[in-house]
């Protein structure tokens, strides 16, 4: 495995292995497979790819029809279209008639950088998790990707798996063993804990060496598991270390914080603060300008963590 | 729960669950026996008077789209269609997919004479612990095929189907039920585009031409005429018919199994509220129940 | 003003009169406009009035458009089909366009009914929420919505107005002023607070007198504009009462709660409680029946204050 | 920011901003100086330049797409429409309204050409400060009328801008370029419909024929044809002509004027990557900026 690698690249790999293996798996896109790499499925089963041109709505519909015989589709397209542009068809078609249809989209969040706002996918998590039924899951780096893309294939349920498009840092080594619904602990702390997901993992961790150089010790979990979340570890981390930071390449509003944040809320309430896209949307600009420019970076993750913190216990003494 | 009467013709009783080979075919038609022991204009009769029955039993739901369509799906339950009310999933069947779901007491009707389930549960539409949901749950009732309710979906999804059975080179046909209104739907066209760009002879389409959507008659609210047109120009074998004619439909029915290579549509004129004077062409009963006055009325010239 | 009314009435009402008022204003529908009441608007002006028949995502466009050319648009359909059947034509050409238009939505929730999950809207509130400038509004009753609708056709900015299809009690008198942007306390205490939207207000006035039976004092308050929140509201019953209950009647996740839990965590953290709807889609059935099923009632709430007051700084000690 | 050659043709330099009175029609022409002072060709060639220059200057964007069009374009912005650079949002204006969003490298040229900002920005393109998003942002840049990038919505846009101007007694048309590959969306057929369901005679689509989508050819990834024919059946008026021939598009759109009580829809025959050899017709320059080395070549093929 190279250093770096996207994501969606380990997603094109892995779908030609499963179709080797399983003759049921076939792959919808809507005229992007270059960019989401089923190409490289469509290359080698042609039969079994299916190319639904620029109409995602009527893409979603066929992957439900095509469960509902027994095959188990994986659809792509970009993060800003499906669920986007599809969202009711997924609510019925899949989530209410509780079928087997993958979703896979890539160019999530910001990175996908200067096509600009229309191309930027920050809301999907919010989309995707009012679907009940649906496990959602953002993969930390590309031998993640594969082991979840595996997972799906086997497990009769509706799932969203959302990719970025540049190439990120390989974080696991083939050793790692991706567990459905399960957290990740990459590093101990009881200051505080960082929980983040996709691009923002490696953000995570590099903001707790750097905060471990002051003296304060971040635990950072990864939370591949989207939907449903893992509480138990969610509350492990609030009971451990009374100070939670969510950090995520998407809008606050309905993705990874604010799905942590009813968690805490609910069982183990303690302070918490949230790396992520305010409520706006973004420029065309370079994936790293971006990052910069809204917010997500190590240093917005190390000053969230000092605020948390300082917000212990203050107001209940 | 109310007891209401279910005004059961009986009439397609004798064909429950009882799978019988038309030899000339050589095809499984579990439902053959209602070619000899009951006439499809009986049939069409029965599950009208259920349809009335079970909405005025809900006190809500939708009658006249489900009237229009009765003999359309008259004659793919009881002639038809391979199907087995025992053994719903049976993998050869042919497939019916509801995409106006707001008609689910015709499937529902449907069904039931067919085997699926007593005609007595038809009653209990609507209701909090019936299986038989406002519109159809796929997961709920055997012989569902999909979920529905919200409009424009069901050809997408019969594409879907279609093309599993060609790569598993089962020739089964696929069958979908549009609403005339419902082809304002942009996924319509989606759909429409792709299925003879697939190949798809498996498929056809039947628009339920009844000339009214909700807020009026579909010339004044959006007009999809030429209907036909439209769909001849995305690729499809377009069939008129009258769509309360029964041997037209068989006929057409049969005309598209013929085609091959694309999908075929049957455009079936119809009278929305078909068969209930009161509710012919009225735009009221769309989407009201009928009193229990009215459903006297209803079974009367129903009977 | 009648004791009871449905808040979709008052909206046809208000149409037509600003409608009288304004020659800008335009009613866009699509084939639901007796259910929505944007009829009592096409009857008295039909030219301004387009049905777009059953095609939602070009009914957004047209408003977009129509806006653009300094319309005032209001486009109706049912809360499920808007923003789920047309969120990217909300989020490109009305959101990212910075467009004026007006959605009010009609038969949110599950009180729609007996058409079953179809067309329950529980997922509306975590979509719209997701398009940056837009303004969200749940009203608590009749009286509510008349001044909402006034508000949004002179307030040049993206609305989202959620209505339902019951008719449900007038709460307040005609000298209730709408403010958009404030909460509105319709009970004090100091044990803890209920903050709820739409027909949840009511149940909520209802336990909190329950409670008081019991020696728990509940503060009251309706949360009518969703977005953006009124933080300072949400703080000062946080400090006040230590203990706050978001009642709903949408899905747990990206709804009012969801928004709440994410103010206090990162504001002011205490326990919480959420009544809302599990992820789970309901049946048909009553829309009594249904409040009932899925856990939307008095009763509901009173539980959720107890065990939210059960967790007060108990882990703090 | 890489200082790069804007080859500024001059040409329509003079016509910026100078409204003049076309007496025979008694209609403002801002571009009317365009008809004698240079030839439509040679801004074409211009507009040309500046897209190859401004998205090898990005390093990224969609060359084919915005070559395709640009005949298409002069002829609307430098010869027939009505429009002010000096005062963008003009009431009595022509409007354009681009719905594939990815040519927006083209409108950018077009308007500059015209007078709406200096050419010199074109070449800030999709860098972190400038207003010239990937994808045009009607908020940032004045001339641009819609917001684009995800495909399907321009149309439902127009319609709603022309039923403003007919609400207004405006005699504005409203413009409207399409993409090939666009017209797979539903959206496109739902306001398709809806156009001539409105009588919107003030309203003419283009769509830019050029038979490629990013996955291939239209007619392997999702076969348009006839596309003509749908177009028809919805109820427009649809001319068709080579889209690079400026002669055609000037008559089709003074065609698509003179008819009333219906939409017009002109299907453009173009070729992608349209001026630059090694572009035309070839996928990789759908979304693929040129080398530096490329860029000297495709300048040296449009001087
Ligand atoms: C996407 C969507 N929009 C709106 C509705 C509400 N609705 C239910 S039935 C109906 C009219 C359907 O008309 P048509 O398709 O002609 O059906 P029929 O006349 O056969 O009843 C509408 C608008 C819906 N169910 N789904
Ligand atoms: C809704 C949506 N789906 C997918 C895309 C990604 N995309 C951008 S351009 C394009 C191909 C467009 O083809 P066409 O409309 O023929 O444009 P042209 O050939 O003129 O470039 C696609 C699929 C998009 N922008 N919007
Ligand atoms: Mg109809
Ligand atoms: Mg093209």
């Amino acid at each position: 495995m190279p250093q770096e690698m996207s994501t969606r690249k380990a997603y094109g790999r892995a779908l030609v292995e499963l179709g080797e293996k399983n003759p049921d798996i076939v792959v919808l896109d809507a005229d992007l497979s270059m960019s989401t790499m089923t190409h490289m499925f469509a290359q080698r089963f042609p039969h079994r790819f299916f190319d639904c041109g620029i109409a995602e709505q009527n893409m979603i519909g066929i992957a439900a029809g095509l469960a509902a015989s027994g095959k188990i589709p994986f659809a792509s397209t970009f993060a800003v279209f499906v669920p986007g542009r599809c969202f009711d068809q997924l609510r019925l078609s899949v989530a209410q008639s509780q079928l087997n249809v993958k979703i896979v989209a890539t160019h999530g969040g910001i990175t996908s950088g200067e096509d600009g706002f229309s191309h930027h996918a920050i809301e999907d998590l919010a989309l995707i998790c009012a679907l009940p039924g649906f496990y959602v899951l953002v993969p930390t780096d590309a031998i993640e990707t594969t082991q979840m893309v595996r997972t799906a294939a086997v497990t009769p349920a509706p799932f969203y798996i959302r990719l970025s498009r540049p190439s990120t840092p390989v974080i696991f080594d083939e050793n790692y063993h991706f567990v459905l619904g399960k957290a990740v602990t990459l590093r101990q702390g009881n200051d505080a804990a960082i929980i983040a997901i996709g691009i923002m993992v490696s953000r995570a961790l590099e903001a707790a060496k750097h905060l471990a150089q002051e003296g304060i010790e971040c635990r950072v979990v990864s939370m591949p598991t989207i939907k449903p979340l893992d509480e138990e570890a969610i509350l492990q981390s609030a009971k451990e270390t009374g100070a939670i930071v969510t950090a995520e390449e998407h809008l606050k509003h309905g993705g990874l914080g604010s799905r942590v944040a009813q968690v805490v809320a609910q069982h183990y309430a303690i302070p918490m603060d949230f790396v992520a896209i305010e409520d706006t949307y973004a420029r065309s600009g370079k994936a790293e300008e971006l990052l910069q420019r809204y917010g997500l970076t190590a240093p917005a993750i190390e000053q969230a963590v000092k605020s948390a913190i300082s917000r212990k216990q203050v107001h209940h003494s | 729960m109310t007891e209401m009467p279910l005004h059961e013709g009986g009439l397609a009783i004798g064909c429950r669950g009882q799978a019988s080979v038309d030899s000339e075919a050589g095809e499984v038609f579990p439902n053959a026996d209602c070619k000899s022991s009951c006439s499809l204009e009986e049939i069409a009769r029965t599950l009208r008077r259920h349809i009335v029955t079970m909405i005025a039993a809900a006190g809500s739901g939708h009658p006249g789209g489900s009237l229009s369509a009765v003999e359309i799906v008259t004659v793919l339950f009881f002639r038809l269609m391979r199907h087995r009310s025992y053994d719903p999933n049976w993998k050869q069947r042919d497939h019916f997919i509801l995409s106006k779901g707001h008609a689910a007491p015709l499937l529902y009707a449907a069904l039931a004479e067919s085997g699926y389930f007593p005609t007595k549960e038809l009653i209990t539409l609507r209701k909090i612990d019936s299986r038989l949901q406002g519109h159809t749950d796929r997961a709920m009732v055997p012989g569902v095929e999909s979920t529905a309710g919200s409009l424009g979906q069901g050809l997408s999804f019969a594409i879907g189907v279609a093309l599993a059975c060609k790569l598993d080179s089962l020739d089964s046909r696929i069958y979908t039920l549009l609403g005339d209104g419902e082809c304002d739907e942009g996924q319509i066209w989606e759909a429409a585009m792709a299925a003879p760009h697939y190949h798809l002879d498996n498929l056809t389409a039947i628009v339920d031409r009844n000339n009214q959507q909700i807020d009026g008659w579909t010339r004044d609210v959006m007009n999809t005429e030429p209907l036909g047109e439209k769909w001849h120009s995305f690729g499809w074998h377009v069939i008129e018919v009258d769509g309360h004619d029964i041997g037209q439909l068989l006929s057409a029915f049969e005309e598209a199994k013929q085609i091959k290579d694309k999908s075929s549509v049957i455009i079936a004129h119809t009278i929305k509220g078909k068969g209930v004077s009161f509710m012919e062409n009225n735009l009221k009963f769309h989407g009201t129940a009928p009193t229990q006055e009215q459903l006297e009325i209803a079974l009367r010239e129903l009977a």
